[in-house]
C-alpha cells in the first residue's frame, strides 16, 4: 500500500468524484454485499446448486476499478466472479436466475456462479480456471487494437492465479504488443487454502510486473477511492494507447474459499483484523461525513437494496426453470451438437 | 480376513499412508493437500500432519510447474503422488504429462524409469459445470506411456492405488468426486490389485455391460432391476483402463452375445469407442446385436441440475438401454 | 472451371490470402510465420510482407499466450487463424483451447461466438521422434465445442480452410507434414467445401476403407495395386472428423459389408474406433468380417528410420489388412 | 555482460584455473564444433535423418558451466542439446550411433538429435518442447534435497524459453523450495527466427529473475572463463543449501536454426561480428599467450579431435541398425506395449 492512496481519508470530500458517483459506487458495494449474502443463505438452503465462491470483502476493488469503466469497455473475471460482473452492470435478478438454474439467467442455466457472462455490456465471462482470462484478455485488448477501438479491457485475477504460467505469458505478450489491458490483481492473501507469501517468495508483484515495463500501483484494496484513482489512472493511459497497466489491490474475502468451507487456515486475529477495516462500513463513515448522505438515506438504500435483491430472488423463483433439452443447445453457431448443420 | 466398511476416501487415504510409511521415497504433491485444509475433497485430510510438509508438499496454482516436479523427482527416484484437484485442470500441465512423463523412458532407450502417479477426479453430479465436470480419460489411454485406473470401489481404489504407487511406470490415477463418501468392504490386511485385471463385478447371461468409475455403482443397481425383469446383466468393470484386460471382455460377450459400454465422459472418441473397437474385432461372430454405449451426449457439462440430469448418465438410461437391446428393439 | 496443380503448401496460402483479401477481420497469429521465415513449413510465406505485420501477428514462443490472444480477438469479433507449429505442441494450450476456446459459447448460453482457426501439422515420417510426430486429432474429436478437419489433398485443404476460417466456430485444423509439397488440382475460381461432407475418393465393392490425412493417399497406392489382384476397395475420406459424415461411412459399408480404419494416430483410443463404434452401432448386420484398424502402434514415434518405418502406416500395411480381411483370413 | 567477466582478457593466466583444466576445456569446446561440424557434413550427404539443431557458436557456455559440475551431478537440455550433453561427458561414437539410429546409440535409435540421455552420468535428457525442462529440473533439484544429497541441476534452456509459462513458474518454485537448480539461459539473441528483442520488450532478464530472489548474473557466453566462473559460483552456492541461480550467457548461434534453415533473418553483418568473437578462437589465444599451449600441441590436439570423430562416425557406422522391432519395447518397465505383463 502506497501513500498515494492516504488522501482519501482526509475529512474534505474528494474532488475528483462528484458525491452521486460516490453514492453510485457505495450502492453498488452493498449491492454485492447483499447479493452475497443472499446467495449464501439460498445456497445454504439447498436452493442453489455447485459451488459458490463469495467475495464479501472484496467489494471496493470491483466497484472501484469498474467505476472508471464505460458501458463499452470490456472486463473479464473469475470463479469468484459477482462482484467483478456486478460491478460491471449486471442485474442481480437474471444473476439469481442463472443460480437457479433457470432459462432466463444469463447463461440459461449453463453457466452457474462460476461462468456469468452478458456480452451485451462487455462483461465477456468468468473462468473457473485460475489464470484462464488472462491470455484472453491479451486478445480483446489485441482485437480492440485491431479495430482502432478506444475501450479497454480489465481482466479481474487473484493472487493465485499469478503463480501460473499464463500470468508470465499474458504480461509478456500485452507489453510487447502495448494493448489497452489492465490486469487487477484482487489480492485476497489466499488463494484457496495457500496464503500468499506461500504462493510467491517475497514478491513484490509492483516490482515483478514493472520487468516487463508495465506500468502498476499496489492499492489499499479496502478503499474503493483509492482503487477507483488507480484504476482511472490505468484507463485513462490504455485508452490513450499507453498501453497495458496493472492494479495489485490488498483485499481480504471474509468468508471461506466456498461456501461450506471452514476456513481453518484463516487466523481469526487476521479475521478479525481485516473486517474491522470493511471497505463498505469504511466508504458509508465517509460519506456521512462529507454530508453525502444522512442516516436515513443511508437506511432508506439499505431498505431499497434489500427489496432489489428480494425482487431478484423472486423473478428467479419465478422464472421456467431452463428446459432439460436445452442442455444438447447452444454448443456450434453451424452445427447442432451431433454435427448437423443448421 | 478382517474386512471393515470404510470410504473410498478412506481407502485412498490409507493406500497412501501405508505406501508412505512403508517407503520413504514416496512424498505428496499437489495444491491445497496439507492441514487444515486436508485437500478440498479431503483424501490427504490428516497426511501433513502424520508426516510432515516435507512428504506432503503444497505448491503454489502451477500444475505445469509441479507436475514437471514430480517428473523430474520420480526420474531421480524419488516416488511423487501428485495430486491435481479436477481432471479439468490437467490442460494445464499436459506438455508435462504427454510429452514429458509418458515419453522419457522410451526416448531414452529405456534409461528412465518415471514412478509417478498423478491423482485426480473426474464427472458430473454437482452441478460443478463445464471446466469443473469432465472425464477425460480417453486421452490419456491414448497416450502411449500411461497407464490408467479408474477405480469404482473403495476396495479397488485402495488396491489399485497401492499398486500404482510401487509401479515403475506413471499412472493417472483418477476417482470420482461422487464415489468420495460411498462406503465398501476393505481387509484389513495388506492387499494389491494388479493393473490389466478386470473384475466382474456381477454375473450375468444375457448382456454383457463394461462401465467405469461411477457407472460401475449405476450398472449394478440397473442389472438388479433388470434382473426383476428377467433379463440378467454381467457387469465387467476394467478397473485400469490401460492396460485393458480385453480378454475378460472378449469372453463374456462370448457369453452374453451382447455388450453395451457405459461411462460418464462424452461419447464421442471416448474410451468406450475403444472397447468396441476391440470387440468388434475380436469377438467378430459372437455378438448378436448392435454394440451400443451409454454415455454422456458430447456436450460440455451445464450447470443447472435439470439440465445436468438430462446429459448424465444413470441407472435409468443404462437400465432402458439394456431392456432395449436384449427385447432386439434396437 | 479453370484447374490448376498446386501443392497443398500453395492451396492452403491462397485459402488464407483470399480470406485476408475478402475480409479485414481475418488475421495470422503464431510463432516465426513472417517473412523472411515465413513458418518452418513455409505455409505463410510471403503474406507478412503482403499484408503488414499487424495482419500476420508473430509472438514469442507462449502457445498458452498466443491461443488465449486468439480466443479473445475472436470473442470480440475479430477472425484469427493462430499457427501451432506442430500439434504436439498443442499440450502447452489445452487449456485455452479445451477449457476456453471451446466452451465458452455453451457456458455463456450461446452468446458468445468464437470465429478462431487453429492451424496446426501431425504425422510421422520425417524422423522427427516422439514429440514432435504425433497424432492427436482424437483429443480434439472428444472435446465437445470444437470442429476438426483434416484435409488430405490440396483441393480439399484449399476449401475446407476457407470454410473453417468463415466459420464462427472454432476448428481444429490438422495438416500433416509430408502433404505440403504434394501437388494437385485446384480450380482458379473461388470455392468453399462444407463441414461435414465425407469424400469417397474411390468407389469400390469389395471392402470399405475410411482414411484420414495422409493415409488416404497411402490407401489409394493400396487400392490401385488390390484391383489389380481383383480387390475392389472404396476409399472414403471424412475430411472432418467433427461433423463426422456417418451415413457415407454407412451407406459404403451397407455396400461392401467390410470396413477397415486407417490413419496414422497411435490406434488405442484413436478416432478410428470412434468410426469403428458408429458403424457397429449403425451398420450392425451388414457387416460381414471383423471391423479392423490399421494404425500406429501403441508407441510413441521413434526417432531411427527403420523405427519409424516399422511403426508407421503404409501403403503395404493397408494392402495386407485388406487383403487378409476380403479372404476371410482375419 | 558484465564488468566481472573483463578480468579474463588479461595476459596473466586465471589462478582459479589450472593449466589441465583449462586445456580441458579448450579440448571439449573443439570436441562438440568438431561434433556439430561433422554431423552437419554427414547430415547433409544424407546419413543422417530428421531434424539437427546446431551449436556451433555456443561451445563456451556448457563447457563452462559443466567444467563447474562433478560427475554425479545433473543437467538437462533443449532440441540444441548435442554441446551440453558432450560438455557433461557423453562419448562422441555413442552420440554418432544415435544419430545413424544403431542399437549402440545412447538412446538405441529411439531418440535422435534432440533427446540424447545418459543416466549414468546424470545427463537427463533434452526435451525438444521448448521450456518442458524446467519444470523438470525443479523436480530433480527436489529429489536431490529430499534425499539429502548435495548434488546439483544445471537447467540449459535458451532465450525462446523466457516467454513460456513453465519458465516463470519453475523459477516461482524453485525459490519457494530453495532447491539446489542452476538455471542456465544460452541467450544465441534468436528463438528461431525471432530476435530476443521481440520476445520480450526490453527485458532484463537478472532483473527479471531477481524479482523471485534468485541470484543472477549475465555473462559473456563467448568467454567460457567467465562463463565457468559464474557457473562456479552458482554450484557453490546451490551446493551449500544457498538455492537456485540463474546465468544468462550471452552467445550466438553461428548457423541457422537447423541444418537447411538459410537464416534470412540475422544480419550478415551481426554473423560477422559474432563470428569474430568465436570463443574457442578466444581461448585459444589465451591459452598460447599464457604458455600453456603451442602450436604444435594445438594442432596435435586438433589431430586427435578430428581423429575420435572420425572414428566415432565409424564406430556408428559400424554399428547393428536398432532391429525395427525394437520400436515396440521399452515403453514400460512392468509391461508390454499392449500392456501385458512382464
Ligand atoms: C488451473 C486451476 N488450478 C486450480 C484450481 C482450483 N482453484 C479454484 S480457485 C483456487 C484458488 C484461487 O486463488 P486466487 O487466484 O487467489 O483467487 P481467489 O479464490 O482468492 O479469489 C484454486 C486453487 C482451478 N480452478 N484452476
Ligand atoms: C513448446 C514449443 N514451441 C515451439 C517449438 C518450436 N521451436 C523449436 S526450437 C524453437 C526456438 C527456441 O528458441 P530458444 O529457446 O532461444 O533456443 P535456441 O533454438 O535458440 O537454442 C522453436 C520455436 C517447440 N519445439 N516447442
Ligand atoms: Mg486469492
Ligand atoms: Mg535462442
Amino acid at each position: 500500500m502506497n501513500a498515494k492512496n492516504a488522501d482519501t481519508t482526509v475529512e474534505t470530500p474528494p474532488e475528483d468524484l462528484t458525491r452521486e458517483q460516490l453514492l453510485g459506487m457505495y450502492r453498488r458495494m452493498r449491492l454485492i454485499r447483499g447479493f452475497e449474502d443472499t446467495a449464501k443463505e439460498r445456497f445454504e438452503a439447498g436452493e442453489i446448486a455447485g459451488f459458490l465462491h463469495l467475495s464479501q470483502g472484496q467489494e471496493a476493488v470491483p466497484v472501484g476499478v469498474c467505476s472508471a469503466l464505460g458501458p463499452r469497455d470490456y472486463i473479464t473475471s473469475t470463479h469468484r466472479g459477482h462482484g467483478d460482473v456486478i460491478a460491471k452492470g449486471c442485474e442481480v435478478k437474471r444473476m439469481f436466475a442463472e443460480l437457479y438454474g433457470r432459462a432466463t439467467g444469463y447463461c440459461k442455466g449453463k453457466g452457474g456462479s462460476m461462468h456469468i457472462a452478458d456480452f451485451s455490456q462487455g462483461i465477456i465471462g468468468a473462468t473457473g480456471i485460475v489464470s484462464g482470462s488472462l491470455p484472453t484478455s491479451v486478445g480483446i485488448g489485441l482485437g480492440i487494437k485491431q479495430r482502432g477501438g478506444d475501450e479497454v479491457v480489465v481482466c479481474f485475477f487473484g493472487d493465485g492465479a499469478t503463480a501460473e504460467g499464463g500470468f508470465h505469458e499474458a504480461l509478456n505478450l500485452a507489453s510487447l504488443w502495448q494493448v489497452p489491458v489492465i490486469f487487477v490483481c484482487q489480492n485476497n492473501l489466499y488463494g484457496l487454502s495457500q496464503p500468499w507469501e506461500k504462493t510467491a517468495y517475497k514478491c513484490d508483484l509492483v516490482a515483478r510486473v514493472a520487468t516487463y515495463h508495465i506500468p502498476g500501483e499496489c492499492v489499499d484494496g479496502m478503499d474503493v477511492i483509492a482503487v477507483h484513482r488507480a484504476a482511472r489512472r490505468a484507463v485513462e493511459r490504455a485508452r490513450s494507447g499507453g498501453g497495458p497497466g496493472f492494479i495489485e489491490a490488498k483485499t481480504y474475502r471474509f468468508l471461506g474459499h466456498y461456501v461450506g468451507d471452514p476456513a481453518l487456515y484463516m487466523p481469526a486475529e487476521e479475521r478479525e483484523a481485516w473486517r474491522k477495516r470493511d471497505a463498505i462500513v469504511k466508504l458509508r463513515g465517509q460519506l456521512l461525513a462529507w454530508g453525502y448522505l444522512t442516516e436515513a438515506e443511508d437506511e432508506a438504500m439499505g431498505a431499497e437494496v434489500a427489496a432489489e435483491l428480494q425482487a431478484g430472488v423472486e423473478y428467479a423463483k419465478a422464472s421456467p426453470l431452463a428446459a432439460p433439452e436445452t442442455a444438447l443447445e447452444e454448443l456450434y453457431v453451424h452445427f447442432d451438437y451431433l454435427g448437423n448443420p443448421r | 480376513m478382517a474386512v471393515r466398511e470404510i470410504t473410498y476416501r478412506e481407502a485412498l487415504k490409507e493406500a497412501m499412508r501405508e505406501e508412505m510409511l512403508r517407503d520413504e521415497t514416496v512424498f505428496l504433491i499437489g495444491e491445497d493437500i496439507a492441514d487444515p485444509h486436508g485437500g478440498s475433497y479431503k483424501v490427504t485430510a490428516g497426511l501433513s500432519t502424520e508426516f510432515g510438509l516435507d512428504r506432503v508438499i503444497q505448491t503454489p496454482i502451477s500444475e505445469q510447474g509441479f507436475i514437471g516436479t514430480a517428473v523430474g523427482a520420480a526420474l531421480i527416484g524419488r516416488r511423487p503422488i501428485a495430486e491435481i484437484l479436477y481432471i479439468d485442470f490437467c490442460t494445464m500441465a499436459m506438455d508435462q504429462i504427454v510429452n514429458q512423463a509418458a515419453k522419457i523412458r522410451y526416448m531414452s532407450g529405456g534409461q528412465a524409469k518415471v514412478p509417478l502417479v498423478i491423482r485426480t477426479q473426474g464427472g458430473m453430479g454437482r452441478s460443478s459445470a463445464a471446466q469443473h465436470a469432465q472425464s477425460l480419460e480417453a486421452w490419456f489411454v491414448h497416450t502411449p506411456g500411461l497407464l490408467v485406473a479408474m477405480p469404482s470401489t473403495p476396495y479397488d481404489a485402495k488396491g489399485l492405488l497401492k499398486t500404482a504407487i510401487r509401479l515403475d511406470d506413471p499412472v493417472i490415477f483418477i476417482e470420482h468426486k461422487l464415489l468420495y463418501n460411498t462406503k465398501g468392504p476393505v481387509p484389513e490386511e495388506e492387499y494389491t490389485i494388479p493393473f490389466g485385471v478386470a473384475d466382474v463385478k456381477r454375473e450375468g447371461r444375457d448382456c454383457t455391460v463394461v462401465a467405469t468409475s461411477r457407472t460401475v455403482l449405476m450398472t449394478l443397481a440397473a442389472a438388479e432391476t433388470l434382473e426383476r425383469e428377467g433379463i440378467s446383466v454381467e457387469v465387467v468393470d476394467p478397473r485400469t483402463l490401460f492396460p485393458l484386460d480385453v480378454d475378460t471382455i472378449v469372453a463374456s460377450v462370448k457369453k452374453t452375445s451382447r455388450l453395451v459400454v457405459v461411462h460418464e465422459a462424452v461419447e464421442r472418441c471416448g474410451f468406450g469407442a475403444e472397447v468396441v473397437a476391440q470387440v468388434a474385432e475380436k469377438a467378430y461372430g459372437y455378438v448378436d446385436a448392435p454394440i451400443v454405449r451409454v454415455c454422456a451426449p458430447s456436450v460440455p457439462a451445464p450447470f443447472a441440475r435439470q439440465l445436468e440430469d438430462y446429459v448424465m448418465v444413470d441407472e435409468k438410461k443404462i437400465a432402458d438401454k439394456v431392456r432395449r437391446l436384449v427385447r432386439g428393439e434396437i
